[in-house]
């Protein structure tokens, strides 16, 4: 299993170091790329980091078609994408992938991010913002533009005190990885603007690695027996913003997102 | 003054280890030029506006945070975009009635340089007397004639790409635009006289650095310039897709001349 | 394809049409002179008619090695896709041919005078949409398609004959042709002309740029601006859900032929009336200074009871290939609406008036 | 204050964060005796982080009782212990007052209960009568002129405006945007006062409780940005100046004031780290276009427990949607009852 995504991760990695395009070699022989170290002798993983693909519209392989809101016609159009799910489709359960074509059909009304509501385990990483890893010993945070939604990885274990919207994350290092067990989620949060989305029994484990100096890999494997009948993986890389004044801003969006949630109660109505 | 002072030692600073920082050679095409083929994306908020900006609403409600302006430290040199006067009034004017007048909106082709950093990938397709851009956004196309250069036959939205090599750089000399396109959603335009200078040159295997130099004499009071990195996209299956926008935006353009009006 | 003539780019976008193909005119002298041959080189080997491998030609190649395709090319032909009926032969005679193509440019030329058709809007001839005016790819064979070898198209499945009917009905739903945009032709509307694949020649500009790259070979096709990238380097296709016009082509060098396979269409594109799991075939091989042999297949089991074949020519043209900013252009579609809302109009007012005359 | 309390219903979150704060370290009282000390650093030497900055990392709460302002009635800096002590007694009776329906006018919450009071939290004590050390008086300076007229503009929107006529009228803290205290200056929140720290190379990240608010703040030297670039929380530049971390803000939106400020606002804060269960929290506000000069405060941030449970405010609003509807219900119902007279 696990040796089927270190192939083509390492494909990347050779072809990334190299200038040339990278001779056709086996994967396994690829050498590994090895993270510059923080000082504690940790892969070094600090740095602003952004997706750049489509997931957030929808995780899975999808062609170009109209947005949901034809009045920003192209702009608001919803751009193709080869998806981030390996190997085929999402493993809903029955029942659960008629509510997933609701939440499709509703989502202007329902989709989480209209509200400006957290984003939830993995949508945050492959949201259109970037975030920012500030890597200590312990915690390793991860710090979100959209919604300035935040995690904190804890690498001593530490128990959920209770459900929440980006969950419970305990980290720890295996080799070059950052391997993060997230648990303890509410069920409120989505995976992308299509609907797809979890129940509160969410078990999210991200392994990410650094295949060079300026990518990560991130995968993910998403666990949920009330919703999928079995474990299903994403993978993506990430990208370093590497403007010199690369920062995360702010994006506080409860503002922009008021007069949708609240516009009906308005004394004035809106025009 | 104590800002601009601390600004300008500061570029200068920028200035001095880049000069002194070994230039990064490009791998090579087979005949010999920096090789830039590859899928190139921007990843920044030029788009919405390149000029540095706060984050803001959506000019739509229904769309909420969806839709809504993330803040950027913009792409212009120097910050802002020495209009003339009444241009800066047309700016301002295109702004506030943006969601009619976006050429993005309508999927018109995007011209130059805001085709370059769209949220939407492009691929180079370095040939040896053509350099081809294929843009996803809308299906746009441009042409760099590496050789024979020529005055362009007409005006286009895309313009008129003569390019040359400066050493590790693709130097493209842009004219024959249209007086239709923009740089981005917050309504900064040009005229027909609009004259783009790019360089591009390789910053590592994965990031190419684009610069550009805009002139036009009937909206700028001077030349000024963007910058700003450009991403390969390294997944394995990296490809340029297909969006075909124009059935997109029909029911915006040509819904009100409907037969069964719609809702 | 005559009403997609008279709605589309009226204004600057007949400006972009008369200025392409005007350039496209300067076919270089060089591509005239071998024009007697060039249908010959089409023919497939077995045909009694030798190919003329007089001299040794071989054919040019990329830095990287592999067959040089690029420059500017046409498919511009009068050669239909399917045989006509009362056509029994493969090939026409040399003289034939320019009888038919002679034939043709006079029917096209037709609709440059006023009064000879319904609706002429555009002068053909000033404009260059004669086909006649650009270079033509000559090709002896009666019909484009090879196999089914009577050069029609193999029967419809009961599936495609359903499909299609649910199609017509679906279109009759929607309502007259100018109720509202979405009714117009596709390739009015400025979204698909046809592009292909398979690549077969459009009522005008048929006219393609190849250019190559490590691992890439893409095609600009002038029309809508279209380009087809294809890679080369032994990739798998785009997941399913992936649809798209074009579809998703993948290619790879069989000996000096570059083999492409596309698949991933959507369902909109259905040419001559294919599902969306139609898969094509295409084989490009260069066989002179000046041409390309471009063969294809379609497959499409819920379409046709069995996969078909076609080969036409490439032939060199003169570039440079111009912006066709279509969309940006067309006014023709919200004038064509606006018009039939006005007519709408004064029919009704006439039927009120007439009701309150009697 | 009161209303902001009213307005929240995500009880849920607020109880987790609190009760886990609740297990106070006992080491943090004990240092209470020595508190005089607060402004005379002793040479004490922070420890480190692997890449040799002060290590200020861990959970921390400036929560207090000390108003930013010295009181009318009080002259001097400095209370005594026991003064200081009696005045907290005092707030503290103020809070939980809240909890017993019908002594003030709208009790929803019962403080003790949901852990709202400050008391229950760790509190970093302080001997000082107020939070402003510049002026002496302990007091704000006075307005500027254009300080006054931007006062005065605001007054009469407010008036203009009514408070439940939609969200955009309520308070910045009901619609889950930013707390006033948010800062920076980082005040002291009415609960949840606070704070992790975690350091990475070339960075000082400060989570707030609420709102998760966080403030990634960059070492490297690099400019403030474009003047076009605005936020609620500013934007931060950090350097290190001897063991102390100097952090200065601007490129405010201005749109939460701090006690009237404008956009131009530059606020420089200092953080040193005093004691292995102290920061020194040393702060000065300069906006020439609200106050006639600068000002500054200080204030201890003491160790707390974490750690931070994640603050959904805005996701959990069902305050703010039934107030509209609760104004729009009253406002139906005056209208009728006009009607029929």
């Amino acid at each position: 299993m696990r040796a089927r995504f270190l192939g083509p991760m390492m494909i990347a990695a050779a072809a990334l170091l190299e200038a040339a395009p990278a001779p056709p070699q086996a994967p396994a022989q690829a050498p590994a790329y090895r993270a510059p170290r923080t000082k504690d002798g940790k892969p070094n993983l600090n740095g602003i980091w952004q997706a750049v693909n489509e997931a957030n519209w929808d995780l899975e392989g999808h062609g170009a078609a109209p947005g949901p809101f034809w009045q920003l016609g192209a702009e608001f159009s919803v751009p193709p994408g080869m998806g981030i799910v390996e190997g085929g489709p999402i493993p809903y359960k029955p029942e659960a992938l008629q509510k997933r074509k609701a939440n499709f059909a509703n989502r202007m009304n329902l989709d989480p991010e209209i509200k400006c509501y957290l984003p939830g385990v993995p949508r945050a990483m492959y949201m259109p913002y970037p975030f920012q890893i500030v890597q200590s010993t312990d915690p390793i945070m991860m710090v979100f533009e959209y919604a300035g939604a935040v995690r904190t990885v804890y690498m001593k274990k530490q128990p959920a005190p209770a459900d929440s919207w980006m969950g419970w994350s305990n980290g720890r290092w295996e080799g070059e990885t950052l391997v993060i067990d997230t648990t303890d989620f509410n069920d409120l949060s989505w995976f992308d603007r299509s609907g797809n989305f979890h129940s509160d029994a969410l078990h999210v484990v991200e392994r990410i690695t650094a295949l060079a100096p300026n990518h990560l890999n991130y995968e993910a494997t998403i666990e949920d027996p009330k919703v999928f009948t079995r474990p299903w993986k994403i993978s993506m890389p990430l990208y370093r913003r590497i403007e010199k004044n690369a920062q995360v801003l702010e994006f506080k969006c409860v503002e922009f997102a008021e007069d949708f949630i609240y516009g009906a109660l308005r004394k004035v109505p809106l025009k | 003054m104590v800002t601009s002072l601390v600004t300008s030692g500061l570029l200068l600073a920028v200035t001095t280890v880049a000069g002194q920082a070994p230039a990064y050679r490009a791998p090579r095409t087979p005949d010999g030029k920096p090789n830039f083929n590859g899928i190139w994306q921007a990843m920044n908020t030029a788009n919405w506006d390149v000029e540095p900006h706060a984050a803001g609403p959506s000019l739509v409600r229904e769309l909420g945070a969806i839709a809504a302006v993330p803040g950027g430290l913009g792409i212009v040199e120097g910050g802002e975009i020495p209009y003339r006067p009444e241009a800066l009034a047309k700016k301002k004017e295109n702004q506030a009635n943006r969601l009619k007048l976006d050429p993005e909106i309508k999927c018109y082709l995007p011209g130059v340089p805001r085709a370059m950093y769209m949220p939407s990938p492009f691929q180079i397709i370095q040939g040896q007397k053509h350099i081809m851009i294929v843009h996803e956004f809308a299906g746009a196309v441009r042409t760099i004639y590496m050789e024979n250069h020529t005055e362009a036959p007409a005006d286009s939205w895309m313009g008129w790409s003569n390019g040359h090599w400066e050493g590790e750089s693709l130097v493209i000399d842009t004219k024959g635009f249209n007086d239709l396109s923009w740089f981005d959603r917050a309504g900064n335009f040009h005229s027909d006289e609009l004259h783009v200078v790019e360089r591009i040159r390789a910053r590592s295997p994965e990031t190419l650095s684009y610069e550009a130099t805009i002139e036009d004499p009937k909206v700028f009071t001077r030349p000024w310039k963007i910058s700003m990195p450009l991403y390969r996209r390294v997944e394995p299956n990296a490809q340029l897709m297909e969006f075909r926008c124009v059935e997109f935006v029909e029911d915006l353009i040509y819904g009100h001349l409907r037969k069964q009006p719609s809702k | 394809m005559h009403q997609r003539v008279l709605a589309a780019s009226v204004g600057i976008a007949a400006l972009a049409l008369a200025l392409t193909v005007v350039l496209l005119a300067q076919v270089p002298a060089a591509a005239q002179a071998p024009k007697a041959a060039t249908p010959a080189a089409t023919k497939p080997a077995p045909a009694t008619k030798a190919a003329p491998a007089a001299k040794a030609w071989t054919v040019p190649r990329t830095p990287e090695g592999v067959p040089d395709l690029q420059g500017y090319w046409t498919n511009n032909s009068y050669t239909p896709l399917e045989r006509p009926n009362g056509v029994t032969k493969e090939f026409y005679t040399l003289e034939e041919l320019r009888q038919v193509e002679k034939k043709n440019a006079e029917r096209e030329e037709e609709q440059t005078t006023p009064g000879t058709v319904a609706d002429v809007h555009y002068d053909f001839t000033q404009f260059g949409l004669d086909r006649s005016q650009t270079r033509l790819a000559d090709n002896l064979r009666t019909s484009v398609i090879t196999n089914p070898e009577n050069g029609k198209l193999p029967p419809v499945t009961p599936e495609g004959q359903k499909r299609a009917a649910d199609r017509a009905a679906e279109r009759k739903k929607q309502g007259a042709q100018y109720d509202q945009v979405q009714n117009i032709p596709i390739g009015s509307r400025c979204v698909w002309m046809n592009a292909g694949p398979p690549m077969m020649p459009p009522g005008y500009n048929p006219a393609y740029q190849i250019v190559q790259s490590p691992g890439y070979v893409t095609i600009l096709v002038e029309m809508l601006h279209e380009t087809r990238v294809i890679p080369t380097d032994g990739r798998p296709h785009a997941p399913a859900g992936v649809r798209s016009w074009m579809g998703d082509p993948k290619g790879h060098w069989e000996g000096d032929t570059l083999v492409v396979e596309t698949t991933n269409f959507n369902d909109k594109v259905a040419f001559r009336g294919a599902s969306e799991n139609m898969k094509v075939t295409e084989r490009f091989t260069r066989t002179s200074d000046d041409a390309i042999r471009y063969e294809f297949t379609v497959d499409d089991p819920s379409t046709w009871e069995r996969a078909w074949k076609g080969e036409m020519p490439f032939v060199k043209i003169g570039g440079p290939i111009f912006e066709h900013a279509c969309n940006e252009g067309n006014y023709g579609i919200a004038n064509t609406l606006a018009g039939a809302r006005k007519e709408e109009k004064k029919a009704a007012e006439e039927a009120a008036k007439k009701i309150s005359t009697k | 204050m009161n209303r902001r309390i009213l307005a929240w219903v995500d009880v849920l979150a607020l109880v987790i964060a609190v009760v886990s704060l609740a297990v106070i370290p006992g080491k943090a009282q004990t240092r209470s005796a020595s508190a005089r000390a607060n402004n005379i650093p002793k040479p004490y030497a922070p420890p480190r982080t692997p890449d040799g900055q002060p290590d200020l990392q861990g959970f921390w709460t400036n929560s207090t009782y000390t108003p930013l302002e010295r009181p009318r009635n009080v002259t001097k800096e400095f209370y005594t212990p026991a003064e200081a002590a009696e005045a907290e007694k005092k707030a503290a009776a103020r809070e939980s007052e809240l909890t017993t329906p019908g002594t003030v006018a709208d009790v929803h919450y019962d403080f003790s209960q949901f852990g709202l009071d400050k008391s229950q939290a760790t509190l970093a004590r302080n001997l000082r009568t107020s939070l402003i050390v510049n002026p002496e008086n302990g007091r704000l300076p006075p307005l500027s002129a254009e300080g006054q007229k931007r006062a005065a503009e605001r007054a009469e929107i407010a008036k203009r405006v009514g408070r439940w006529d939609s969200a955009e009228s309520n308070q910045l803290d009901d619609r889950c945007l930013i707390m006033a205290g948010a800062g920076p200056p980082m005040l002291n929140a009415a609960y949840n006062a606070n704070y992790q720290i975690v350091q990475a190379p070339g960075y000082v990240m400060i989570l707030t409780e609420m709102i998760h608010d966080v403030r990634v703040i960059p070492l490297d030297g690099r400019p403030a940005p474009h003047r076009n670039v605005r936020q609620w929380m500013g934007v931060s530049r950090g350097r290190w100046d001897g063991n102390t971390l100097v952090v200065e803000t601007t490129n405010f939106n201005g749109k939460n004031p701090l006690e009237g400020s404008s956009e131009n606002m530059r606020v420089t804060e200092r953080f040193t780290r005093v004691a292995s269960d102290t920061i020194q929290y040393t702060f000065t506000v300069e906006d020439p276009s609200t106050w006639t000069r600068a000002w500054t405060a200080e204030m201890p941030m003491r160790t707390t427990q974490g750690p931070l449970f994640e603050h959904a405010c805005h996701e959990g609003n069902y305050g703010l949607y039934n107030t509209l509807v609760g104004a729009r219900l009253e406002e139906k119902k005056a209208a009728e009852a006009a009607k029929s007279k």
